[in-house]
């Protein structure tokens, strides 16, 4: 079980590898990466703001519900904060479980969570040089309510 | 009572600087909201719609109405937009 | 969109790296890895059988179905035969979309027809020697029902 | 007509080999599963329990009742336990 919360950029794939290959006693790995979206050129760059001290906090109580709700070998969460250029990995999940339903439904359940209890702010600053802070969608704080 | 206050994202753009202390006999967030918002237009203006408003007292989430007995730290931010 | 069957091991941690650096206009990549599970020492080895020439069309028509309920960047399902050992990566399938919920549910349709649809069957030797064919569960056929 | 045979996991395991031709005048799956459990024993066995039994005709799933006109291939094999 590991929360990370850093400014550099992180290897995703040797992420994946090695989280694969650590767990025992389970049958099933699932990943979620979140990417900066080009959206069509339009982006120049995603800055994004956290919250030092809370955001370790809230990752790893919300690492700790999931571990709770389903039976779980291992669980990974690295965010990225700072400045990010379009295609850039901001963040990733990783569940690993004896069974894929349990995998796939902590997964969905960091991320629903992550998403809207996690202190992260996204800035977009547009080819043209406009900013703007991301707001947040109604359709993340109703994906909290199916937990 | 002296509170380390937090600003965040917009928030602390609209206020100007990230975090000040405070010194207030307020007894709850709302309270607190209601000084800040009387001291300067800036505040007023990072506090004109409460809804977009999000509250940490001590760095877990809270509400409005929660006491602030014994908080040392609150941060105010908008809705949060992770992963 | 690619689909594999081989005999070959392949690199989870590489194959999830290069599905995320190919796909454009995605914000949300998962993956879900397969592995042989140790089942506490008890297992020591796993034969996949397969049907070569209906498995290829089976994925591949099943990867069809989520393209088509899903709005997808890419997909890609790999699959091995042969025998495997305990620990190792029996498969992956990895989606990209621009939002998590159509990555997710794309992910865990694609898991739930390949279990039951594609021709694939499991046939597990013991430490101590003893061979049987995995039986399919219940559930795994249940699950084809939410979708 | 002349028909490809392939047995999978167990269903090879139990009629001992992995494919055959068979002549037959056999009009849908279910006559043909007939036709070879009345040939010899090991038919008998692999086909005793026809709810553990899935059928392919030309690597395409199918039922029991499907018509094998026009058929090259027919697959017999359990459950799929893949993934």
């Amino acid at each position: 079980m590991a929360v990370r919360v850093q400014s550099e950029a992180f290897e995703y794939g040797a992420e994946c590898a090695g989280f694969a290959a650590s767990v025992t006693d389970a049958g099933a790995v699932v990943t979620f990466a979140g990417i900066v979206r080009d959206d069509g050129g339009q982006l120049r760059e995603m800055e994004i703001e956290h919250y030092p001290g809370m955001t370790e906090r809230a990752l790893e109580a919300i690492e700790a519900e999931a571990r709770a709700r389903w039976q779980l070998s291992d669980a990974l969460i690295i965010h990225r904060f700072g400045p990010l250029s379009p295609g850039e990995i901001i963040m990733m999940v990783a569940t690993a479980a004896r069974h894929r339903a349990d995998a796939f439904a902590a997964a969905e359940f960091l991320m629903d969570f992550l998403k809207s209890r996690a202190p992260f702010w996204k800035k977009e600053t547009t080819a043209r040089g406009s900013t703007g802070w991301v707001a947040a969608k109604d359709e993340d704080e109703a994906a909290l309510r199916r937990w | 009572m002296k509170l380390r206050v937090l600003y965040f994202a917009w928030l602390r753009e609209r206020i100007g600087e990230p975090r000040e202390m405070v010194e207030t006999e307020a007894e709850t967030v709302a309270d607190l909201v209601e000084e800040l918002r009387a001291r300067e237009e800036r505040y007023a203006l990072a506090f004109s719609d409460l809804a977009s408003v999000r509250v940490a007292l001590d760095q877990e989430l809270a509400d409005f109405d929660a006491s602030l007995a014994g908080v040392r730290e609150i941060a105010f931010f908008p809705p949060m937009t992770g992963g």
